[in-house]
């Protein structure tokens, strides 16, 4: 086993590995550009080095740098983390380069993964089912019949040169495919000036569920279940859980083997994770990509499996093996994390840094905190905005969200907004708790019934505004006729100030 | 002491007086509770009312303005004291003068969109700030004219710090 | 299911209470004593009355108030937590005059086994073992002799007037038993002017271990595991954990099934735990004594058996039939509990009543944070000075620890000094470690051991004192300096203050 | 500056340079150190010595006298400057003159053991304080006399209250 690590990242997630180090006894070299000084991942480690100034391109992001550190401090290996480099081929090539284990797949892995086109040839040679479609364009009206014939409906019938949602047509029926085939052409030649139209798979009530996977270095491979990532925000995730509400153990047992089939691909020999679109309606599950590296949303697994993949990680990159086998893996309760963000979500989730100046975590059974803040940690403009992680565990599903709302409740951020208000709305909402949502959810249905809430609470607000501006109007006038008078209050409310406690 | 509040828009009369350390009585349009108020911690209140027990994180944001977090809930609640109120209504319903756009948060200014001397209009893009990684559009409130514009491209900004200013279109 | 549960306690265990009833969409209303009205308890639950003056006689152990209360505020039932009228069989009778559920088993099981008598003689009908011994007197060496065939060596000879340790003989063998009857005899006449001595079996490296059980009001009974609670300082339990390091399955089948017998014998109806002195040595076991209520150190069960004992107790009392059946208990991994109370432990465990002014709770997977504590509040002095409780999991005892330890260095708790850094070195003591004490291990090994602990940072420390008294001399003479020439400092340390950052 | 620190009644010269903001140069016994020493929070700092990091929690318990917890463990260490330090031992080694005992916590004086005018041995008890449930026995760290008793029975305490006052005996 590696003596010592460096983890090349900062926040919640450095933490994380910090802590799986830790009971490993493993020894921990922190890095920290010039704003990070005061990180929880700094103090919580056995060694530190500052890498550079706050932009990540000159310290986090920047290989040399790390390698010239990790050599310095004489570490046996570097995990990356997610974000910054964990990704990069490169980066993982220097690392060996320089005998240094880079706790991850092989580069190869990385670098097929990371690329579109690559990754979707090198899984669909092993039969992984991609979303149906042409790559070329519709020639013309029986070319057009051919090519739905052979996808199905409803199909998507699409502008090349269209985008971001714009020149899109869903076609239900074969009654209406000529008239949407024309009508979409003639569209795309006014918008775009170009009148090439190709055609799809429409995927109805897209959800987004992933798997993760654990492959060593000694070929074995194994998938750890799916999480429910569909709670997103214009693409990014929020709230994720295992499993899924939508997923049963045959459906689990498919989608684990086409994420089996697609990282066998290339040879995975790490914590990866196969992510698939899923129609909500038919629950057909087709290929997205594949994360090569751990994932944010990885301690729902680990709850509901009872298996620490940040350790099994550290341990496949040591070259042991796998210390769980397929039929070992057992999906047991149900758990929720809630992606907790130093953003606004009354204020179109506008970014909030700033100084954390009180923090009350919640606590009590099932809970389990990830967080890379403290009271008194500034939050730096410079990097993303997650903060904090709440993680619940219950007994089922149902369970799980009353312990979410119970957690959310307790939870006090002080100093700068969060993103806790948005979740305990979210946690409340009825399509929710029904399992009833898509990747639209957020944008769509959930923030028009946010915006149109039941505010119950709205007089104990107008009390407690009231009261302070009170307060603060008898401070004034107190300061102002102790100035005028030389101190000749009243005497009842002088033996209040004295006999109440000071913190009134 | 009497107050206006203000939540969303609408007016309601509000009548707090002291009635020992720390607990008042409060009147809120007709309805009358007894409140014990106590503060745990910086701008974090214990709220008991009526024998319900209520976390309440009040910020005093603005001038008369309250910002206030309760159950997870978001409220912004102005404040004012009746008699400068009625005052203020004499003098006049606040003429919409110039318009001070201020940053809502720390981060970089990365693009301007307008320039001194341009015409905006409501909800048009004056200029885009970036902070954790995210680009952000900062709008123009109003109808108008940049009658000057302090963010330079490519400077930091702290939090509250004057972007541009902003006179309003002649009705 | 109950609508309104009044909770009769403060601190850690109320808010544990309000947690379970908010998890199950039960109203809760807190109770305080005027010390207590910034508990945590008061602003976590939903309703909150003041019973009264600081002395827990006049407040928390006022029965008539509690009453008035709960009927003002129309609960259905009271959840005592532990101490305070947890074992007052009066007040449950007081409770269910009033119509109200007194959340806890049958007043009559109460009063019987809150008594070391009359429980001791229930539990003996059932065939419950308890400690051999005599209630007599000796009579004389026959009548040694035959006793001491019955229970068999080692055996211990008491002096009926003594105690506290004094007038005791260890006989290890049947050759030694009679010249050490007349010495105990000699001894107990010179010591306490009276020579009568009685008979009892001598416990060899006696731990502490007891059973967790489940009765519901339909006759159904479970027991869920046991629970090592052998760490303790004069005679107070500061570390528990489940499973206990020398209980195998048979060994736990066998007291589970003597726990029920003695939990039968009081038809009882709740959550209960039946507490046994177990030898070492022989790992026999023998009845102690039955607690008729929620332990202080229930998590360790919860979390290795995952069933919610506060829940299912509640459950119990609204009438609803167990939700687990004894085929259903299953313990999985390791669960260990530190208290961390307001006592210095470098200072003989002086109570340290005080205000939190910093507080970090320790994060991550495997923990658990009970605490009734916040940044701000103040540790009164009136009431037993447990402040949190530090759960931990893991998938064994070797990860259990290793965790414990990870979490215990991320403890801080600052204004006050508490029991971390003696549960950090507990951590780290081998006999400890591999599961090699009884109840008298802290008291004598520990102590001795951790007062020669090699202290590898005194370096660390001397270096931090140092440059914090340089920093105040610096900062008195700048003032000085300031006040006497008007400011004129030199640019670089001007420089240095307005470039760092204002909390360097 | 330099510094004699005591710990665990052993001596140890230290000297402190400043070599940056926030960083300084340490000097213990021979053996020099960088450090970068951070304030994260009231008495609490990070330190970073030659790229080892570590949590303290340094309080200054009273003159020249620093208490302070690392790694769980707890070290009571005394810094006094060298100069200060080589005049108290001109003077003379300090005289143990009269002692003050003060409470170590808030509590209420439950008993007195002694009274004015009695004599104590050293680790006799002068008197019981009671907090948390618990008695605690306040004894005399000198044998001596009791020229005054501050205590009251049955009256609340604070920490750090005077409570009595002792004179040594003279050998």
């Amino acid at each position: 086993m590696f003596k010592k690590i460096l983890i090349a990242n900062r926040g919640e997630i450095a933490v994380r590995v910090v802590r799986a180090c830790k009971e490993l006894g493993i020894a921990t070299v922190a890095v920290y550009s010039d704003v990070d000084r005061a990180g929880l991942h700094v103090r919580v480690a056995d060694e530190a080095y500052c890498i550079g100034p706050a932009p990540a391109r000159q310290s986090y992001l920047n290989p040399d740098k790390i390698i010239e550190v990790a050599r310095k401090a004489k570490v046996d290996a570097i995990h990356p983390g997610y974000g910054f480099l964990s990704e990069n081929a490169d980066f993982a090539e220097l690392c060996i380069k320089n005998e240094i284990v880079f706790i991850g797949p092989n580069p190869q892995a990385i670098r097929i993964m990371g690329n579109k086109t690559t990754s979707r040839v090198a899984v669909a040679e092993m039969n992984v089912p991609l979303v149906p479609g042409m790559k070329e364009n519709l020639r013309n009206e029986k070319h057009c019949q051919e090519w739905a014939d052979k996808i199905g409906y409803p199909l998507m019938l699409k502008a090349a040169a269209g985008g971001g949602g714009k020149g899109m047509r869903k076609v239900d029926g074969p009654d209406k495919l000529m008239d949407a085939f024309r009508a979409t052409k003639s569209e795309a030649l006014k918008s775009f000036n170009d009148d090439a139209v190709y055609m799809e798979r429409y995927i109805e009530n897209p959800r987004h569920i992933e798997i993760q996977i654990l492959g060593d270095k000694h070929g074995n491979m194994i998938h750890v279940g799916e999480r429910e990532c569909s709670i997103q925000r214009r693409h990014q995730k929020l709230i994720e859980e295992a499993p899924s509400p939508i997923v049963d153990d045959p459906m689990r047992q498919r989608m684990g083997e086409a994420a089996l089939k697609a990282a066998r691909a290339v040879d995975y020999d790490s914590a990866g994770t196969v992510e698939f679109i899923v129609s909500g309606t038919t629950k057909e599950f087709f290929f997205l990509e594949m994360n090569t590296r751990l994932q944010v949303e990885h301690p729902v697994t680990e709850m509901v499996t009872g298996i620490d993949l940040c350790k099994e990680m550290i341990r496949i990159a040591a070259g042991e093996k796998l210390s769980i086998q397929q039929e070992d893996v057992q999906m047991r309760g149900h758990a929720i994390e809630c992606r907790i963000s130093a953003e606004d979500p009354d204020n179109d989730f506008l970014p909030t840094p700033g100084k954390i100046v009180g923090l009350r975590i919640p606590g009590g059974p099932g809970i389990r905190d990830e967080s890379g803040m403290y009271e008194g940690f500034e939050v730096p403009i410079h990097y993303d905005p997650l903060i904090s992680k709440l993680v619940v565990y219950g007994q089922d599903r149902q369970n799980a969200i009353a312990r979410c709302r119970r957690a959310l409740s307790e939870y006090i951020v002080k100093g700068i907004k969060t993103t806790i208000p948005f979740h305990a709305r979210v946690m409340l909402n009825e399509h929710f708790i029904n399992g009833d949502f898509d990747t639209n959810f957020i944008d769509n249905r959930f923030n028009m019934e946010d915006a149109e809430r039941e505010r119950p609470h709205e007089k104990v607000a107008v009390i407690g505004a009231a009261i302070k501006a009170f307060r603060l109007d008898q401070k004034k006038s107190r300061t102002s006729l102790a100035a005028k008078e030389g101190g000749g209050m009243n005497p009842w409310k002088l033996s209040g100030r004295i006999g109440s406690h000071t913190n009134r | 002491m009497n107050y206006v509040a203000t939540f969303k828009g609408e007016d309601v009369r509000v009548k707090v007086e002291e009635s020992g350390p720390g607990l008042y009585r409060v009147r809120v349009d007709g309805e009358e509770f007894e409140v014990d108020f106590f503060s745990v911690q910086e701008n974090i209140y214990s709220l008991i009312i009526d024998h319900h027990s209520y976390e309440v994180d009040i910020d005093e944001v603005g001038r008369d303005q309250y910002s206030v977090l309760l159950k997870n809930d978001h409220f912004d609640v102005k404040i004012v004291d009746e008699k400068k109120k009625k005052l203020a209504e004499k003098l006049g319903a606040g003429a919409s003068g110039r318009q001070e756009i201020k940053s809502p948060m720390a981060g970089n200014i990365w693009k301007l969109m307008k320039n001194q001397g341009d015409s905006v209009k409501e909800g048009e893009v004056l200029l885009i700030l970036e902070a954790m990684k995210m680009e952000n559009e900062i709008r123009s409130p109003i109808e108008g004219v940049v009658t000057s514009m302090a963010a330079v491209e490519g400077s930091a900004v702290s939090a509250g710090a004057l972007l541009c200013l902003l006179n309003p279109v002649e009705n």
